[in-house]
């Protein structure tokens, strides 16, 4: 085993153990055959797995993942990729209306086990419409499962959950993180989807951050501990499950919450996290809660105004030293 | 198709014609709420389909698919009872008259986005090819749906992958108030687009259960044989309105007349005639369809409301609705 | 002018003033024309205005509102009708990623003034993809303008606002209000967007509500009244802008806050809301927030079922009399 | 086309190609960031179609645009000030190479999501109609994104509206790095698309500059007579990998040595020779075009980077990005 493996190959790593375990697991997606998809997230799948389980696809969104749900529906357990998560406003349909819903409203008969990956997130300067962060678009819809992982190991243990789910899953690789490198997964590596991480002890605040943002936390609370500011960073994982357990009882040793956020602060996750806070954590609470979100406005392209808008670290530090001195 | 066959789908037709009337009642009597889509008048087409279908088929429908989920099996018990919003309805009142599904045969689903059902059916049908059971899928839809984008893009797939999937659109010349070829680019809404995706366009009568049934047969025959997808159009009219109490006055006299005429249970009833069965065989389908269906409205009034809590079950595959820890 | 107006009635009362003043004003969406929209929400307008300024479409929501956008960039005030506001999904893209991002990456070329209007919300036995409140996937995208509005005359007057507004607006007209009557608007009302309103003073506890939830509330704190707790009732009328300063306005008097959402909890409006509160107001509060919102799942078609997901007079009293007894 | 006015098109075609080398260079020297979808070989059809049309017609690209961009008035400087994050760039450094727009000449924008400005340029020609104005809407697509949904409701809305707009795909045989022809169920994308919407299905060949002109020409004039939209494929090829630094290694060999014999400069350069215009008078288009990119690139290398504080300006009409009071 490798010492080290990128983030971008845990992808294709984690996908494959699946495909070897079991038979019925298929992707599909644009240029994700012989090409090993534009992120090179699925290099190696079609050569060791062929045409007949590796399926490359017009450029037709709706049909990528409304026929991933038929195929789910009758046996299979697919595999989108929708390359970039803004597209995945070209097929929302299915995401909101369709995949989340048949369950429920048949009563039950039907099961769909499908995962929907893309790649998720800016800081890399691809403009408006390929950076947005779009994991709390998914987070307002009830009945997806929302896997967002950090680490190239969490990749693998978190893709493993969401293929073996009955459960449709989206899966956010953030683009920002396809070249990071970590410990690889032991075999067998499973990571249950819901289980936030305390990727950080500290006792003084508590930092709740999710994929990329885990990184720009961990870099703030650095930071912060030469100040004698002790923060815990906990890396939320999912969205769905949602891990309130986790950070409430982070909480009741901190007392003090700030979320990162790449997602705007308008309808971003942090939101729905406070508010639950806010209602079962008010008691635990010495001081206001602060989320460092993304700017209310679409991703501009150029570096200097980018930074502007997404979370940086020194962003998160100045929040938490302003909850420190209240 | 013989005799002993078109009486047994002639009674098939009688059911559907029977409990759509049974759920227009209901709706204005208001034991149905919410909306209906009825499809009296498009019985020819789910039934003479199914008839050319294997039982492991898959079969994908709209809003406007009572008819299908029948055709596929399910009970007029079943499906009143989920308009009626019953604990016994097919869906345990969580669907309603727009959602009738009978996954146990095949029919896997209702969908009330306009089109969405098409690129899963081509998922059903790409399913069936990987796991080589020579299964086919269906889907139905309307003249209306060919204008939307997810009808393109399920086609195209389709027919590049050269799966098993027929696509039929049930053409009764409306969307809901507007008639199609006003907002069409073609004359015939499902097969002038055949060509666009390298397929044969195909019209049949829609009311017409024999015509149907052998359309289907030989586009279904040339499907598992791997020459890939159809398209075809069925021509056929609503009897009643778009939706629940619509009075559909948007359509001419003459035009509704001339469609009243052409209904395919008289259709089919002529056909048993030609083919020398008696009519008071006939008349009996025609009482057994009625019983059936009379029974069918006593049961669903006399069922239980479903179980609050049970709007919190079924979101996930554990049975439960848990979000958050 | 007649005493009372339907809500229904309001919406092509709303557009007619504007197609009157203003010959740029057109609108186009699926059986808005001679039918009069299947909601009757546009009764009237082809028989004033006639066949170039009412246009039906195919259904094709995607070039509905692309069309639209097409037309506000060169000149035109459409005013596009999606049917119900679930079929948003099926043109997604253009409400996330063109409308809202065009102005803004063009670095303020181009001016998109048009009006998504759509039917929205449940309580009405249509089901799962027929039902949902909508207004929170467009809370998640920065640079759309949101409006939902609760009486006739709001209807009216922020119909004009919309209408006139160099932005583009999404207007959620409430299916459960449709039959609503309220007086009827003043000739050249306007609200502009924005602006709360209290519709209810009150000392103990402030309810903000949106759409058809301003009802609920209401009537949660006629019954609050009769147990001696005064509830304030804020009309939230749009989502963006977002009047946070009424809401922290009125906590500063009642130190309690309750949402009432029909949007489901995870990824709801009231979270963003609660999230400025607990960072802003958090002096304020004396008691948990608390939000009373639709329960995370589709929404089921039964009555007894719908009851139970969604906000109901009693779940409101519920949470205020917990946040009372705190 | 006459020989001042081909001589003219030449060297707006030969400015493009040095633009776009000069900012794959600048990509590889890591002045460019993010990506660049250069339209080296399309040049043709950029300054072929604009040719053909009005000043105030609109134009609508992709994230291939940087071509489209040019042949409607904007600069070299102002484009690779736009891809290296300058203040002076058209967006102002906010939209970047995939969305270079020029409102000011009815450019109206390139859009990064396959399809998405169908429906948008049809509802520019729609305006202009209800406008009286007699302007046509172009929008400029490639041959991926006739399999998206988007184009079948745009097609077919603008048929049954016979709206002046016209549709220009620009078939570089590619999507990615995937050959059309995989996962298109018909050999000509566009073109044999057409009949689905009732309009002729036109090819032409997307290197010569003068039938790209002449067609667009012959299709603008159709179109503002009030006979409705048109679809033209036009053929190509590009230079280049699909966006930054792609090799485009799937590509075999034979077929981009045959391309780039068929390169629009040399076809154009080609006419020149045939009409009688001096090489000498080519030579001096060429260095024109030369000086203008090399200046161009030290004009927008000097440039200052934005001041961050725009990036919280122009969401809003009012310029400003206040969501809430
Ligand atoms: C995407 C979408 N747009 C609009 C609607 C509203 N709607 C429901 S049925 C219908 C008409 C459909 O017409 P057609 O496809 O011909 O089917 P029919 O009802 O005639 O059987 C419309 C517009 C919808 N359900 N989905
Ligand atoms: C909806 C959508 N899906 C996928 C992509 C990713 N993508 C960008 S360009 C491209 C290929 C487009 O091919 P084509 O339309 O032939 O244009 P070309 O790049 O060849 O000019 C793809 C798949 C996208 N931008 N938008
Ligand atoms: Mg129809
Ligand atoms: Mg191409």
């Amino acid at each position: 085993m490798a010492d080290v493996i990128s983030y971008r190959e845990a992808v294709a790593e984690g996908i494959a153990r699946e495909m070897r375990r079991d038979p019925a697991v298929v992707c599909l997606g644009e240029d994700i055959g012989a090409a090993g998809g534009v992120f090179k997230t699925t290099a190696g799948l079609f050569e060791e797995f062929g045409p007949e389980r590796v399926w490359d696809t017009p450029i037709s969104e709706q049909a990528i993942v409304g026929a991933a749900m038929g195929a789910a529906m009758t046996g299979m357990r697919p595999v989108a990729e929708i390359m970039f998560s803004d597209f995945l406003a070209c097929c929302w349909d299915y995401l909101a209306n369709e995949i989340p819903k048949v369950r429920y409203m048949t009563g039950g008969q039907v099961t769909v086990p499908l995962v929907v990956r893309t790649a998720n997130g800016g800081g890399l300067g691809f403009g408006a419409q390929h950076s947005q962060a779009t994991e709390n678009w998914a987070f307002t819809v009830p009945g997806l499962k929302i896997a967002a992982p950090a680490t190239p190991a969490d990749v693998v243990g978190m893709m493993a959950a969401a293929i073996r789910s009955d459960d449709p899953v989206v899966f956010f690789e953030h683009k920002g993180l396809l070249a990071s490198k970590g410990a690889p997964a032991p075999p067998g590596h499973l990571v249950e989807l819901g289980r936030a991480a305390v990727v950080r002890e500290g006792a003084d605040v508590t930092l709740v951050a999710l994929a990329s943002m885990v990184r720009v936390a961990l870099k703030a609370a650095e930071l912060l501990a030469a100040e004698g500011i002790e923060a815990e960073v906990i890396d939320l994982r999912c969205l769905v499950p949602l891990d309130t357990a986790t950070v409430l009882a982070s909480l009741g040793r901190t007392s003090r919450l700030v979320t990162v956020e790449e997602n705007p602060y308008q309808g971003g996750w942090g939101a729905t996290l406070v508010s639950v806070v806010a209602d079962e954590g008010f008691g635990l609470l010495d001081a206001p809660v602060r989320r460092v979100a993304g700017e209310c406005v679409p991703l501009p392209f150029a570096d200097a105004l980018e930074e502007r808008v997404i979370p940086t670290v020194d962003k998160v530090v100045a929040a938490v030293r302003h909850l420190a001195a209240y | 198709m013989d005799a002993a066959e078109l009486l047994t789908r002639y009674e098939q037709m009688a059911v559907i014609r029977r409990t759509e009337r049974a759920a227009h009642d209901l709706f204005l009597s208001g034991l149905v709420k919410g909306t209906t889509h009825l499809a009296a008048g498009h019985e020819a087409i789910a039934v003479g389909a199914s008839a050319a279908l294997r039982d492991d088929d898959y079969v994908f429908a709209t809003y406007r698919g009572h008819h299908h989920a029948m055709a596929r099996g399910a009970t007029p018990e079943e499906c009143l009872a989920e308009l009626m919003s019953r604990a016994t309805g097919l869906c345990g009142g969580k669907g309603g008259s727009m959602h009738l599904t009978k996954a146990s045969t095949g029919m896997l689903g209702s969908y009330a986005i306009v089109g969405a059902h098409l690129p899963m059916a081509v998922g059903a049908a790409w399913s069936a090819r990987m796991r080589g059971t020579g299964q086919l899928a269906v889907a139905f839809f309307g003249d209306g749906a060919t204008n939307i984008g997810a009808f393109h893009e399920a086609l195209n797939l389709a027919a590049v992958w050269k799966l098993p999937v027929l696509f039929v659109c049930e053409n009764n010349l409306y969307m809901e108030y507007t008639p199609i070829a006003d907002v069409t680019a073609v004359a015939r809404p499902a097969a002038d687009r055949a060509s666009a995706y390298g397929l044969p366009g195909e019209t049949v009568d829609g009311n017409d259960v024999v015509a149907v049934r052998d359309a289907v047969a030989r586009l279904a025959r040339r499907a598992r044989a791997g020459d890939g997808p159809a398209l075809l159009e069925a021509e056929t009219y609503r009897h009643f309105g778009h939706s629940r109490a619509d009075p559909a006055a948007y359509r001419p006299a003459e035009e509704v007349e001339r469609w009243l005429k052409h209904d395919p249970l008289d259709l089919a009833r002529g056909r048993l005639v030609e083919l020398g069965v008696a009519e008071e065989r006939v008349s009996e389908a025609d009482a057994r369809a009625r019983d059936v269906v009379a029974r069918a409205v006593e049961a669903a009034k006399a069922a239980p409301a479903p179980d609050p809590g049970t709007a919190l079950t079924d979101v996930w595959a554990d049975g439960g609705a848990a979000w958050r820890t």
